[in-house]
This record gives C-alpha cells, sequence and structure tokens, in this order.
C-alpha cells in the first residue's frame, strides 16, 4: 500500500519541488543520502540486531570516494560512487563475517568497536586522511564534465534521490522474499532456522553487506556534496544517530528510513536555527514525545491514523492485523 | 470462594474471553477444559491478573479485580503456569523456595511448605541444586507445579500440570493433589487437563469452555454416566 | 628502570581501572538486569561530578571542612540517582518496558540529549573543579615516583567495596534476587507475588546512583566540563558486554584489564592508546562470545 | 530392512547427571519407533544428538551409513533428519503460514532476492501441510498468539515441510487437545507412510504409543530399558512399574 | 547602493560539546560588541544584528544552517569558525556562494596555503607563528635543555601544532632528543600514565598545546604529583585557562594566547578600549575575557574597518559586497592587540605574546610576567609558501635575527 502509491508520489513530489521553490534541494540531498544508512539499520533490525557502528561504512564510502576523486585529479563522481560502493561491500563482508556470529549487545558492542577502530585510524594517519579536519574533496566531475556548484548540486539531488528511491524499492522487496522472511526468523527463533537447514549467519552476513553497502552509499553520497570526509563520519555518535532515526522513523516498513530522515534533520535545522543553544534539548523533547506517544515510529503512526480515517467511515476490511506482542516475553534468550 | 461474573478479555482488539461466570466453592475441584485455544489459560491468567479483564472476580466476597497482580499470590493463590516459566539463573529449590521469600514466611512455615511440596512431588528433591534451566521438559512442568503449590494455600490454578508427564508419575502427582485437597478442606482448585482419566476422583464439577464462552458446566458424576 | 616501570604500568593500570569500574558498574548492573542500554548514564555520571563540584563549591565558600565532602559526595550522588534516576523511570521508561528492547534504548539516547543540554544551562561551559578531597589524602611515593592517595589507594579501595557489596547484594539478599527473577521473566515474578515494577525502579535508580558516585569521585581527580559524559558512555558500554551480562565481577576485571593495558600503551605504545578498550574487547569476545563472565543462556529444546 | 539411523554406545552426561550411557538404537526404514520413559530419562537427549545439537561424549552415531559425529544441526536437517521440538520452535512474530513458507522455501531453496515469499509456487504444499496437522484455521494469525496445542501441530508442519526421510518428533501432541489429537495424528501418520517417511517420536500418552507405533524403545535414567513391539513393551512388568503405572 | 536596515552577521561558533569553552566566551564577546556597535548607532549608523550557529551540531547541520543564512536570510558577512576542520569545510562553500566569510578564530595554516580565496579572511594569526613564538621565547628565555616531551590532544590541532613545533625545533635547536610523545585521546578524563611516565623520564621540557577542560585536568594532575618541579612547561594555549587554573598552575610557566591577546596587554593595559573591554566583559559573564573573546574583537574592528575603506572608496556609498571584499585586501585595523594587517593570501598577520606565569597580589591566579611580544610576520612564511618547508629552511640563527619587545609586570 504505502509503496506501491507512496513511493511515486514521494517520487514525483520530490522531483518537481526544486524546479517550484529554492533553498530545499541542499537540504533535502543530506536528508535522501542519510536516508541510506538508516535503510541500512533498518534491514539489521528485522534480524533484531541493532549496529552501534554503522557510521564505520558510512566512512568507508566517503574517504573511498575522496581519495578516489583526490587521486584522479577531477576525478569523476561516478566512478567515485562506484569505489565507494565497492570498498564498503568488501569492508561489509570482513567485519561482517565477525560480527553475524555475535548478538544483541556484544553485535552492537563488535561493530561500535569495529568503527572506533577505524574512527581512530582515521584521526592518526594525518598525512593520509587529513586528521580530524578531514580530507577535503574537490567538486568531482560528472561523466567528464567539470560543474558549476549550482548545477552539481542538482546533480546531486536528483542522483541521491534516483538512487535511494531504487534502494528503498530494493530493501522492500528484498524484504518480502524468502530470505528477508528468514532475516526477521532470525529475531525470534535461530535455531528453527537451522533446524530448517538454514545457516542465520550467512543470511545475517548477506543483510548485513547490503547495510554496509547502504551506509557506503550514503557516506560516499553525503562527502562529495559537503566536499569534506571527516573522522567524525566514523565516530559512534553518528552510528546512534542512524539508529535513532530508524526508530524515529519506525522500522517496520522502509519508509520509515525516509520519514525518519526527513524529520529528524528537519527537527534538527528548525532548533538549531531558532533554539540556538538548546537546539539538543529540544530535539532530545520532540523525540521523547514521540517515542512514547508513537511507538512505532512515524510510519506506525501513519498507519494509526489510516486504520482511525477507515473506522470512522466505516469500512474498516480488517486486512491488516498489528502484531501486537503477547504480554512480556521471558528473558529472550539474550 | 471464588466467583466470576462476566469476565471478558481482549487482546489487541480480538476477543478472546466473552462473559465468563462460574463459581468455585471452598474445598471444591473444579476441571476446566475445551479444545485448544478455547481460553483456558486465558481464564486463568485473568484471575491472575496477568491479562486485563473486564467484569468482576470475587475472592472471598471481596471484589480482587482491583488488586494489583503482584499483590493476588499473597492471598492465597498459587499460579502453575503450562509453560512451565521457570527463573533459569536460579536452582530448582529456589525456583521453590522464591514465592515464600517473596511473601516473607517464616523460616518454620516456609519449611512447612517445601516439605510439602516435596512431599507431593518426590522427584524434585533429587534435583533441588540442579540449575532450573537444565532440566528435561517434564521435569520443569514439576517444578512450575512445585513453586505454585508453595503459595497456594486457598486457591490452587494448574494448566495442565500434568501434560508431558511419564503416566506413571502423572498418577501419582494427580493422587497426590486430590489428597491434599482432601485434607485441607479449605483449598480449592482449578485445574485444566484433558485427560479425564486423571480426573476421576477429583474433579467434582467439569466446566467446558468453547471458542472464550463457557458452553456448559457439569458435575463429573453425571459426565461419567 | 624496567622494574620501575612495571610498578609504575601496574598502579596506573590499578588507578584508572579503578575510575572506569566505578563508572561501568551502574551501567552493567543496569544493563544486566533491566535490558536496557542506558545511553544517559553518561549524563548521570556528568551530574554527579557537577554536583560533586558544585557542593565542594559551598563547602569552600562557607569554609567547612573539606572532610565532609567524602560523606557530601555519596548523598549527593544518591539524591541525583533517586531524583533524576526516579523520575526518568517512572516517566520515560516505565512505559515502555513491554516494548522492543531498542524502543528503550532511543528513549535513553534523548534523555542523554535532553541531560547534557540542561546540564550546560545549568553548570555553563567553564570546567569546574573542585580537589580538596584529593589534597586531604596527600602523596605517597613508589619508586621514587609520586603518586596521590586518592587515586592509587582511596578509589580503588571504594571500587573494590562497590564490587563485594553489590555481588553479596545481588547474590545473597532478596532484593538481589527479586531483581534477577523480574529481568527473567517479568509476568512470571508478577505471578509469584513479586512487583515488578518496583524492583525495576530500585535497579535503575541503584544504577543511576552509582553512576553518579563515580561522577563525583571521579571530580576531584579532573575537569568536571561539558561533554564528559559523552566520553565514558562508550568506555561504560565496552566494559559491559566484555564482562558479560550483568556480570559485576566481570565488569571490575575488564575495568583492570583496560586500565592496565592503557597505562601499557603508554608507556610503550602510546598510538594504541585510544584503541586499547576495543582491543581487549575484541579479544575477550573471540575468545568468550558471552563475554568474560557471561552464562550460556538455558537449554531451549 | 536397513538401519536408517544407528546409534552406538552413546553416553552423554550433564555434571554428574547421566542422561546417556550405553545407548545403543537403531531406526530402520519405515519404522514408526515410540520412545518412552520417565521423565529426565534422557529421550529428548537422544534427539539432541542424533540432530548434532550436542555431541556425544562416547559412542558414534550414523544415517544411512554415514558417521554424522560432529555435523551441525544443519547440515545434518538437510541430510533427512527433520524435527518437531518439545518445546514449539517457532518464528513467532511471524504468522504460521509465514512460518510454513520459510521452511518449504528452504526445503525448494528458493531464495532469488526479488520474488514475494507469498507468490512461491510452493504455497500449495504449506497450506496443505497446515490442512493436515488441523492448523489451517490459524494460517493467518502471528505464532506467538498461538495456544499451546496449536504451536505443537505447527512445529511439527515445520519439520514435515522439508520432506525429511526421518521424522523425529518430541512428545507431538502433549497439549493438543484430547478429543482432536487422535484424528490429527491418524491423518499424520497416513501421510507418513504414504510419503514413505520414517518417524521417531517420544510420547507418554501410552494409548498413542499403542495405535500408532511399530516399535518401542523404553529408557530409564540414560539407559534404554528394553526394546520391542507396543504390545510386547507395554505389557513389560517392569516398564508398568516405571512409565506406565497402574 | 542604499543603506540597508541593518548589517546581518551570521556567526558559527561552539556553543555544545568541550570546545563551548571557546565558543560561549566568543559568543558573550560578539553580542557585547554588537550593542555597543548599536548604541553607538550601528556601523555608519546602520545597526548590525547576529545570528549563531553551534558548530557542536555536526558538519551537516552545520553547512545547511550556513546555506540557510546565508541564502534565506541573507546575511552581510559570516564569522566561521572555531575548529579548524569546520573552517575547512566552510571556506570552498563561502566562496562558491560568494559569501564574505571571516575565519575569526581556527587555527590551521593550510586554508590559505593550499588554496586561493576571494571572499575567505582570516583576521588572526595561523598556527605557524602560534607555535614560533614559543619556542622562540623558550629558546631565548631558557636555553639550556635537552631533552622534552610533548602532551597534545589527538585531534588535528595536537597533530599539527606537534609537527610546527618540532620541525622548527629540530631547526633551530637540533641536538634536542624528543623522549616522550603522548597523543591522549580528546576530552581524556586521566593523565595518571603519561605523567608517571614523565616522572620517570624527567624530560627538561615538556610541551602541550592542549586547551579548555584537557589542559585544566593535566596541569592539576601534574602538579599535585609535582611533575612542576622537575620540568620546564609550555603551554601555548593556557592564556586561556589561567583564572580556572588559579593555584594549581605554578610560577615559571611559559604560556601564550594565540596572538597577542592578555588582558593585561603590556602595551595598552592603561588604555581606555581594553581596560573598558575587560570591565564589560567582567560585569557580563563574570570573568576575565580570553582569547577568543579577543578573536571576536578583532574580527568586529576588521568588518569595521573594511566597511570604513569601502564607504571611502566608494565616495560615501554604500558598498556592495565585492566592494567590500575588495576593501579587505591589505586592511589594517585593531582590536584590543597590536594592529593586524591582511596579507595578499587574506591570512591576517598578528604579533605574539608569550609570557611566564608569577603569582602577584590583586589576583587569585598567575598573570603573565617576563613578556615577550614577537611581530608576527617575523615568524610566517612569505606568501605562497608552505610553513613547513619554510621552517626547514632555517637555522640556529634564526633565534637570534628574530627580536622581540620585552615587558616585565607592573603592579
Ligand atoms: N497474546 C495474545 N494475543 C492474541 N491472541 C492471544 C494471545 N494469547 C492468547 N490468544 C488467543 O486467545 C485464545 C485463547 O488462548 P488460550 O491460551 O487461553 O487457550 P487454551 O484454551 O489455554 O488452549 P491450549 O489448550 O492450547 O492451551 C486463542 O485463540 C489464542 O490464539
Ligand atoms: N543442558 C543440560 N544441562 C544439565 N543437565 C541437563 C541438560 N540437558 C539435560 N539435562 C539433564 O539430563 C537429563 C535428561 O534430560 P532429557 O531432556 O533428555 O529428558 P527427557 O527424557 O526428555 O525428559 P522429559 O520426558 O521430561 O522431557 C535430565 O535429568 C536433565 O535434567
Ligand atoms: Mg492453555
Ligand atoms: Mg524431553
Amino acid at each position: 500500500m504505502l509503496m506501491r502509491f507512496g513511493l511515486p508520489v514521494v517520487f514525483v513530489f520530490a522531483a518537481v519541488l526544486p524546479l517550484v521553490v529554492g533553498g530545499w534541494d541542499a537540504f533535502l540531498t543530506i536528508v535522501w543520502a542519510k536516508a541510506l544508512p538508516v535503510l541500512g539499520i533498518i534491514l539489521l533490525l528485522q534480524a533484531g540486531q541493532v549496529s552501534f557502528g554503522h557510521a564505520m561504512f558510512f566512512a568507508v564510502g566517503a574517504y573511498t570516494a575522496g581519495f578516489v576523486i583526490r587521486g584522479m585529479g577531477g576525478g569523476d563522481l561516478f566512478i567515485a560512487l562506484l569505489a565507494a560502493i565497492v570498498a564498503s561491500v568488501i569492508a561489509g563482508l570482513l567485519v561482517g563475517v565477525f560480527v553475524v556470529r555475535y548478538r544483541y549487545i556484544f553485535f552492537a558492542m563488535f561493530n561500535l568497536a569495529f568503527s572506533m577502530v577505524l574512527f581512530s585510524l582515521l584521526e592518526k594517519f594525518i598525512h593520509i586522511t587529513g586528521g580530524s579536519d578531514g580530507l577535503s574533496i574537490p567538486r568531482p566531475e560528472v561523466v567528464g564534465l567539470a560543474m558549476e556548484r549550482a548545477n552539481y548540486e542538482y546533480v546531486l539531488y536528483y542522483l541521491s534521490l534516483i538512487i535511494l528511491v531504487l534502494c528503498l524499492y530494493g530493501v522492500h522487496r528484498f524484504l518480502d522474499s524468502p530470505l528477508g522472511h528468514t532475516l526477521k526468523a532470525i529475531k525470534t527463533n535461530e535455531t528453527r532456522i537451522e533446524y530448517l537447514g538454514l545457516s542465520p549467519r550467512v543470511v545475517l552476513l548477506i543483510a548485513y553487506v547490503i547495510s554496509a553497502f547502504l551506509a557506503g552509499l550514503g557516506g560516499a553520497l553525503v562527502a562529495v556534496f559537503q566536499g569534506i570526509a571527516t573522522p567524525e563520519y566514523a565516530y559512534w555518535v553518528r552510528s546512534g544517530e542512524f539508529v535513532f532515526v530508524a526508530i524515529l522513523g519506525g522500522t517496520g516498513n522502509v519508509f520509515g528510513a525516509l520519514a525518519g530522515s526527513f524529520v529528524y534533520e528537519y527537527i534538527r535545522a528548525l532548533a538549531t536555527a531558532y533554539v540556538g543553544d538548546t537546539w539538543q534539548l529540544t530535539l532530545g523533547i520532540v523525540l521523547l514525545v514521540i517515542i512514547l506517544f508513537a511507538p512505532s515510529g512515524l510510519v506506525g503512526l501513519l498507519d494509526e491514523v489510516r486504520g482511525y480515517l477507515n473506522r470512522a467511515r466505516g469500512y474498516d476490511k480488517g486486512e491488516r492485523r498489528d502484531g501486537v506482542k503477547s504480554g512480556t516475553k521471558g528473558g529472550d534468550g539474550q | 470462594m471464588l466467583e466470576l461474573k462476566d469476565l471478558s478479555v481482549s487482546i489487541a482488539g480480538i476477543s478472546i474471553l466473552r462473559n465468563i461466570g462460574f463459581t468455585v466453592e471452598e474445598g471444591e475441584t473444579i476441571a476446566f477444559v475445551g479444545r485448544n485455544g478455547a481460553g483456558k489459560t486465558t481464564t486463568l491468567r485473568a484471575i491472575m491478573g496477568l491479562v486485563a479483564a473486564r467484569g468482576s472476580i470475587q475472592l472471598d466476597g471481596r471484589a480482587i479485580d482491583q488488586v494489583e497482580a503482584h499483590e493476588r499470590p499473597g492471598l492465597g493463590i498459587g499460579y502453575a503456569p503450562e509453560d512451565r516459566r521457570l527463573f533459569t539463573a536460579f536452582t530448582v529449590e529456589e525456583n521453590i523456595l522464591l514465592p515464600a521469600r517473596v511473601a516473607r514466611l517464616s523460616a518454620e512455615e516456609t519449611r512447612r511448605r517445601l516439605d510439602r511440596v516435596y512431599t507431593i512431588l518426590p522427584e524434585l528433591q533429587e534435583m533441588a541444586k540442579r540449575p532450573a534451566g537444565a532440566t528435561s521438559g517434564g521435569q520443569g512442568k514439576m517444578v512450575a507445579l512445585g513453586r505454585g503449590l508453595m503459595l497456594g494455600t486457598h486457591l490452587l490454578l494448574l494448566d495442565e500440570p500434568f501434560q508431558g508427564l511419564a503416566p506413571v508419575l502423572a498418577n501419582r502427582y494427580a493422587e497426590a493433589l486430590r489428597a491434599l485437597r482432601d485434607k485441607d478442606r479449605s483449598l480449592s482448585v482449578i485445574i485444566t487437563e484433558s485427560n479425564p482419566g486423571l480426573l476421576k476422583n477429583f474433579a467434582s464439577r467439569m466446566i467446558t469452555i468453547e471458542r472464550g464462552e463457557i458452553e456448559r458446566i457439569e458435575d463429573v458424576s453425571q459426565v461419567e454416566a | 628502570m624496567s622494574f620501575q616501570i612495571l610498578v609504575l604500568t601496574v598502579l596506573d593500570g590499578i588507578a584508572y581501572g579503578a575510575l572506569v569500574f566505578l563508572v561501568a558498574v551502574g551501567l552493567t548492573l543496569v544493563f544486566g538486569v533491566m535490558r536496557i542500554l542506558n545511553v544517559a548514564h553518561g549524563s548521570f555520571y556528568a551530574l554527579g561530578a557537577y554536583a560533586a563540584a558544585s557542593l565542594g563549591l559551598v563547602l569552600t565558600a562557607y569554609g567547612i571542612s573539606p572532610w565532609f565532602a567524602y560523606p557530601l559526595f555519596v548523598v549527593a550522588a544518591v539524591a541525583v540517582g533517586v531524583s533524576v534516576g526516579g523520575l526518568m523511570e517512572r516517566f520515560i521508561l516505565r512505559p515502555i518496558y513491554g516494548q522492543e528492547q531498542y524502543l528503550q534504548l532511543l528513549v535513553t539516547f534523548a534523555v542523554f540529549m535532553i541531560l547534557d543540554n540542561a546540564q550546560r544551562l545549568i553548570w555553563g561551559v567553564q570546567p569546574y573543579f573542585y580537589t580538596e578531597p584529593l589534597s586531604l589524602l596527600g602523596n605517597v611515593s613508589v619508586v621514587n615516583i609520586t603518586y596521590t592517595s586518592y587515586q592509587v589507594i582511596f578509589l580503588p579501595l571504594v571500587a573494590l567495596v562497590i564490587l563485594f557489596g553489590l555481588r553479596w547484594f545481588l547474590r545473597h539478599t532478596l532484593a538481589g534476587s527479586l531483581i534477577v527473577a523480574v529481568t527473567e521473566d517479568r509476568e512470571a515474578a508478577t505471578a509469584i507475588g513479586i512487583n515488578a515494577r518496583k524492583v525495576f525502579f530500585l535497579t535503575f535508580v541503584i544504577g543511576t546512583s552509582l553512576a553518579s558516585l563515580g561522577g563525583a569521585l571521579a571530580s576531584p581527580t579532573t575537569s568536571v566540563l561539558p561533554g564528559m559524559g559523552a566520553q565514558m558512555i562508550v568506555l561504560s558500554f565496552a566494559v559491559a558486554a566484555t564482562a558479560g551480562l550483568g556480570q559485576i565481577g566481570g565488569a571490575a576485571i575488564t575495568a583492570l584489564m583496560i586500565g592496565l593495558g592503557r597505562s601499557a600503551a603508554v608507556f610503550f605504545m602510546p598510538e594504541l592508546e585510544v584503541v586499547v578498550p576495543y582491543l581487549i574487547m575484541v579479544i575477550v569476545l573471540l575468545f568468550r562470545p558471552e563475554g568474560l563472565f557471561g552464562k550460556t543462556t538455558a537449554r531451549k529444546i | 530392512m536397513s538401519a536408517l539411523i544407528s546409534a552406538r554406545e552413546l553416553a552423554i552426561s550433564f555434571g554428574g547427571v547421566i542422561a546417556a550411557e550405553d545407548v545403543s538404537l537403531e531406526v530402520f526404514e519405515g519404522d514408526h519407533l515410540a520412545i518412552i520413559g520417565p521423565n529426565g530419562a534422557g529421550k529428548t537427549t537422544f534427539l539432541n544428538i542424533c540432530t548434532g545439537y550436542l555431541k556425544p561424549q562416547a559412542g558414534s552415531v550414523t544415517f544411512q551409513g554415514k558417521s554424522i559425529l560432529g555435523a551441525s544441526p544443519r547440515a545434518i536437517t538437510r541430510m533427512g533428519i527433520a524435527r518437531a521440538f518439545q518445546i514449539p520452535q517457532l518464528f513467532t512474530e511471524q504468522t504460521v503460514l509465514e512460518n510454513m513458507l520459510i521452511a518449504v522455501a528452504s526445503q525448494a531453496r528458493r531464495f532469488a532476492p526479488f520474488t514475494s515469499l507469498m507468490k512461491i509456487p510452493e504455497r500449495k504444499e504449506a497450506e496443505h501441510l497446515l490442512v493436515l496437522v488441523g492448523c489451517d484455521d490459524v494460517m493467518d494469525r502471528p505464532a506467538s498468539e498461538l495456544p499451546e496445542g496449536k504451536r505443537k501441530l505447527v512445529d511439527i508442519a515445520l519439520a514435515l515441510a522439508l520432506k525429511p526421510k526421518v521424522l523425529l518428533m518430541d512428545e507431538p501432541t502433549s497439549g493438543v487437545a484430547s478429543s482432536e489429537k487422535f484424528a490429527i495424528m491418524d491423518t499424520l501418520l497416513a501421510a507418513l507412510k504414504e510419503e514413505q517417511v520414517t518417524s521417531v517420536f517420544v510420547e507418554h500418552d501410552m494409548e498413542m504409543v499403542s495405535r500408532y507405533a511399530n516399535r518401542v524403545a523404553v529408557w530409564n535414567a540414560g539407559h534404554i530399558q528394553s526394546q520391542g513391539t507396543p504390545e510386547e513393551v507395554l505389557k513389560d512388568p517392569e516398564v508398568v512399574r516405571t512409565v506406565i503405572g497402574v | 547602493q542604499d543603506k540597508p536596515e541593518e548589517i546581518h552577521i551570521g556567526i558559527t561558533t561552539f556553543t555544545s560539546g568541550p570546545a563551548s569553552v571557546f565558543g560561549v566566551p566568543g559568543q558573550e564577546a560578539a553580542e557585547m560588541i554588537a550593542e555597543n556597535i548599536n548604541e553607538a548607532g550601528g556601523i555608519h549608523d546602520v545597526p548590525v544584528t547576529l545570528s549563531f550557529i553551534d558548530e557542536g551540531a555536526g558538519a551537516e547541520t552545520l553547512t545547511t544552517e550556513y546555506r540557510r543564512l546565508v541564502q534565506d536570510e541573507n546575511v552581510d558577512v559570516m564569522f566561521a569558525s572555531i575548529s579548524s576542520g569546520n573552517c575547512l569545510n566552510i571556506a570552498p562553500l563561502a566562496e562558491d556562494l560568494e559569501m564574505f566569510n571571516i575565519l575569526w578564530d581556527c587555527g590551521t595554516q593550510r586554508i590559505f596555503e593550499e588554496a586561493d580565496y576571494r571572499y575567505n579572511f582570516r583576521t588572526q594569526a595561523n598556527a605557524t607563528p602560534e607555535m614560533m613564538a614559543p619556542l622562540l621565547y623558550l629558546l631565548k628565555n631558557n636555553p639550556d635543555f635537552e631533552t622534552i616531551a610533548v602532551v597534545n590532544q589527538d585531534y588535528a590541532w595536537g597533530r599539527d601544532s606537534w609537527e610546527l613545533f618540532s620541525t622548527a625545533l629540530k631547526q633551530l635547536k637540533p641536538d634536542v632528543e624528543v623522549v616522550g610523545e603522548f597523543f591522549p585521546s580528546f576530552g581524556a578524563a586521566d593523565y595518571s600514565a603519561e605523567i608517571s611516565r614523565l616522572l620517570a623520564t624527567q624530560p627538561d621540557v615538556i610541551l602541550s598545546t592542549s586547551w579548555g577542560g584537557d589542559l585544566d585536568t593535566f596541569v592539576r594532575q601534574a602538579n599535585q604529583r609535582g611533575l612542576f618541579n622537575t620540568s620546564q612547561f609550555v603551554l601555548p594555549l593556557a592564556e586561556s585557562s589561567l583564572e580556572r587554573l588559579g593555584d594549581d598552575l605554578p610560577d615559571g610557566v611559559i604560556v601564550g594566547g594565540r596572538g597577542d591577546h592578555y588582558f593585561l596587554h603590556p602595551e595598552y593595559k592603561d588604555g581606555e578600549e581594553l581596560q573598558d573591554f575587560v570591565a564589560q566583559y567582567r560585569e557580563r559573564t563574570g570573568d576575565y575575557p580570553i582569547y577568543p573573546a579577543f578573536h571576536m574583537a578583532q574580527a568586529f574592528a576588521a568588518l569595521q574597518g573594511a566597511y570604513d575603506k569601502a564607504i571611502e572608496a566608494n565616495d560615501g556609498e554604500w558598498p556592495n559586497r565585492e566592494q567590500l571584499v575588495d576593501a579587505m585586501d591589505g586592511l589594517e585595523f585593531r582590536g584590543h592587540g597590536r594592529p593586524v594587517t591582511i596579507r595578499e593570501d587574506n591570512q591576517g598577520v598578528e604579533a605574539q605574546l608569550i609570557g611566564t606565569t608569577r603569582h602577584v597580589d590583586g589576583y587569585d591566579f598567575p598573570i603573565m610576567d617576563n613578556m615577550m611580544i614577537f611581530d608576527g610576520a617575523d615568524l610566517m612564511p612569505p606568501v605562497g609558501e608552505n610553513s613547513i618547508e619554510w621552517i626547514k629552511t632555517l637555522d640556529e640563527s634564526f633565534v637570534e635575527e628574530v627580536s622581540a619587545d620585552e615587558y616585565q609586570h607592573e603592579e
């Protein structure tokens, strides 16, 4: 439902927006790009696993794009993005092989550890990475064309938008596939997965690599847009933010990534602009309210509102059953 | 002594129990039967306050539906859940003793009740020191039953207590429970059990529940006939 | 030279490890018991430190003997833990206990942002310090190197007291058992008469009080300033995971390993210093996937 | 008849508790072997060993002549031994149908990334199996909401979906209402016989044993106390004393 | 062009995170200065208004907000920023947006050495003279040392400043041995191990370019354990910690303040301007002003100077942005230290003041004594040259070549 109608509507709306009003495209480019790692987090959350280190792939993508562009003299946007994808997939595989052996806090912490090691490396090797000041990335050419900032930003806006829409759709389809459902099953019963002749670790690894790919691509897009990659891209606070945004948006649907990313960035921008040095406080309170009153996230809220409207109009088809869980579960075998 | 009136439960908008009403007399044993999913477990959980219910529940003339769930065991209600629900961090004996510790029973009283549990379920004594998490399926049921017996001085709610027990043990335990009830006339029991053989000479009435509603209430002697 | 360095490494390791333990133990408890990874833990650490430093300034202002600082630190820490921690548990965590675990994590993240900002509004951005309690205890000299008694004797002692106190509490008191039971199965606990709500409240308040006690005790050794909480969160997480779920003893050993690892790094390979906690964590978890003292979970089939 | 599963001199104990000692047992093709015994005798442990969940401290297990010692549950499952559990192992947050579809997809190795689980061609089979175990009425409910009895049945259906050569079941119908369990077992056994699936089931209900088993093995304190046809074994006074009672 | 109704200034500063120890004084100073300007009628009768952006909100928010101020709010000038990383990030953006951008506090020398800018200017010195000055001071006053150790924060500034300092030291006094290089993590709360190691090795000189809480913690822990008795400390940023450290900072420590920023600047302390500034700032915040406050004053002074110059060049008409930016070229202006000039490469040339701590009556914290003020131009490479390359061309005679004005603290 959301997929069939929501996605095209969002896409068309976003596609015409910059042609109609100005001033939104830079903000939205960041929103599109940052929705990608969030989508990766949502994917892993299907298996009940929270990664506290996905910023590491964000940084891998960002720095790879940066190195490629700097190394190529002029560089090319698409080559840089491609390189970022390759690098983050490889990184995802290498790290993934380790971390998929762990669950819950151990999974979260292993990811965190790897990302913090990367963070330290990025700060340490100052002559390669520029240290904490970051790696500045000159504006690359786009298929051989050198561009002014304005045009370049349009290109990035639409490119990120298209990438995001494709990824949203792709992940949505993946989650509906047998493999996707097996991924969700990891959350509740790995024993049974083993006894179906499947390997939970392999399934989780596949999801992990996809999520690393998404994070890396997002990082590369942000970096080429910002013209800089800093070690902060790999810092745990950023990883935490991805998780935060994922849950804010709602983890039950890939749309959560988009909704969460938009709302989070928007509130943050508003708060920084209008409440100045209490922006954290404001953001925190807004988020608390959302979590306490709409625990299934923004998308969940949307569903509820729709359900309510339907009922009010008297044609609840009862097609959707909320997966409300039974009471409290016993110590869920962490 | 226990009286349910118009008890209804719904979970996530789905009605699970509708207008359940029956009474349990002092010293009486009720067999609660019905097909899978009929609502037996849910009824017991509602009495324990573990699911939100509408309607009234009275114990000895006192309405307990406003009593908080964690205070109900203190009224002498013991509950042995169908799916065991042991605390795996503790040993078998610690599991059994925990309710007594929570209720702050005297050492003497605790000892007395523990002895009672062990007389009814002697097998538990052998595994008293084992981690509860390592027990077999049937052993786990015994522990859950034993734990329920610790507090159930007035009312016992036993959810399929003999399920998964070897027949020899199930018979023995049923017998022991009957003896207990015969000795202590203030103890009432509600037991969900599908094997009629085990309920012989034990339950006085049988309540059949079907799709969340009470279908019939009959004397066991009638059923026999 | 080498003997001296060995002694120094060990002493520095113990001093730092004690501090790390004091901070991480509360998180280990809350996480082990309630399965809530409390990101706001760092804020409680900072609040404790700020409360202690402010208290110190009041003592100085009224010319009261700094010896009173010791008991007052404890009072301040508990006050912070009970008031702020209690409010947080009651109004923010309680409504979402039944929900997915990651929601709880998120809520604590939001609280962290709020508290962090609130601190800045209350205490401003300039570093505070109050070193009297540390100076009071004087210095000791070991192999010709001067140490403060506070760091190499007092803090490790406090850490030991808390370690054994907590372990005793969890293993041998009723409250300890209740905490464990509620954690494992809230419904089953309720069904045997345990007031799960109260237990959670108590646990959380103990955890936050420990965090702010850690902050209070650390405050004489360091600068109290914005952002200090965030620094401790990750470290505490690493300790909690490496230790094994809720393993207080594990937390102590992990903290000690981190302390020793760090001081060894400073002496022999300063480049590694920053990643020491993670290296230790990775090594431990590679060999013991459930954490240092973690138990494999009960049989399910 | 050749031995499909053959266990020799298995031994395992848990910190002093002996769960198997010198256990040797063969399961033949076409067998419907019932395992009975008091609680804690080691019945589940035996199934755990046969499926690679536990490693015996001594002894060997072969399946179709090949040793399966040290093989993972996954590998053993793929070889053709499927299992239903004493405590049902379901994907609780997914619907019963989704549970089944994951199983059939695994069996048919349908892992193309963008096909919908709901549209795999094996869906018919999955639905059919649910009818077989009498759970088609709860097909669209999340498994967490099922009453205990239904969970056990769905658990069996999951194992069956793998088209195993041997199906191991741990107290398949405990918790299933007595009014229904024979009807369900009748259809189940008929299906097993038709597909030529060998089965081993742990059981406490002697009526079930005498009705469905062609052989019975009696466990007691980690030993096999006796084996034979149901008629012989169930009358053995020793078995009556330790397991059945009067 | 008509006079606008207001001059809208956007300022990026840290109001959250550890660097807010600089950011907030900068913000306070900005608000204070703006009030003063407006009370006096504004810049050429045009009042100023300020908008702040928190650098602590992260790079993306910073750039988003920056663009919003530039594109939606039409600010006239931006002051950005404190963090060098943010400067490196913002400078090219400002250039593309053709935004008049004043780098008001960040230190990295890379900005103008690695790129040419038209719209970006730095109204204070950069890391190179800020490191050369304390080194020269050390070599002039305490030349007899053989060993040195460094304890810097583990991030770009800590690393870069040590690279500048150590490269120069190798040229100017090649026989010195580096006996310890420590880079504890940014925001570290405990330096026990480093201090033990330093106590064991006893280097003659210990350098630390740390700042804020990190510096305070390090100094106090070192002092408690007697490290100051055995080693000469050089703390080039400690001017910003003097008041907080109080008695924890002993006498005899070499301190600096990234320029000639000092509330008792020997050349201006008797002047009304500095006295007013200090008094007003103290009234407002309760503290003495520290270097970020002075940096902010310089940014405003430069802006005022640019308007003056541009209006004059424009025959009294209000200048447009291009004219304003043109006016910055070679501009000379003064905050509360010696005059600063903007070089061809848009880098400011600023004097450097270094002193030694001493406790005196009247202050419950150490003040600077034995001060030296260096001319900024002497300590910087010529336009277009890379700092490190330039430093590598120096030799021991440089110490004598560079002269400094010396001052003693006067009661
Ligand atoms: N948490 C829940 N959410 C939704 N439905 C539930 C939940 N718990 C139970 N139900 C439904 O309530 C009905 C009654 O369940 P209950 O467990 O009480 O049955 P029962 O009679 O005890 O069955 P059994 O004999 O199999 O144990 C079932 O249809 C079940 O699916
Ligand atoms: N992981 C374990 N750790 C410790 N003891 C165990 C473990 N698994 C099984 N045991 C013990 O081994 C014995 C055999 O257990 P098993 O589960 O095989 O019994 P069972 O015959 O299946 O009993 P039931 O009929 O009650 O299910 C029991 O006494 C049990 O306590
Ligand atoms: Mg039931
Ligand atoms: Mg068993």
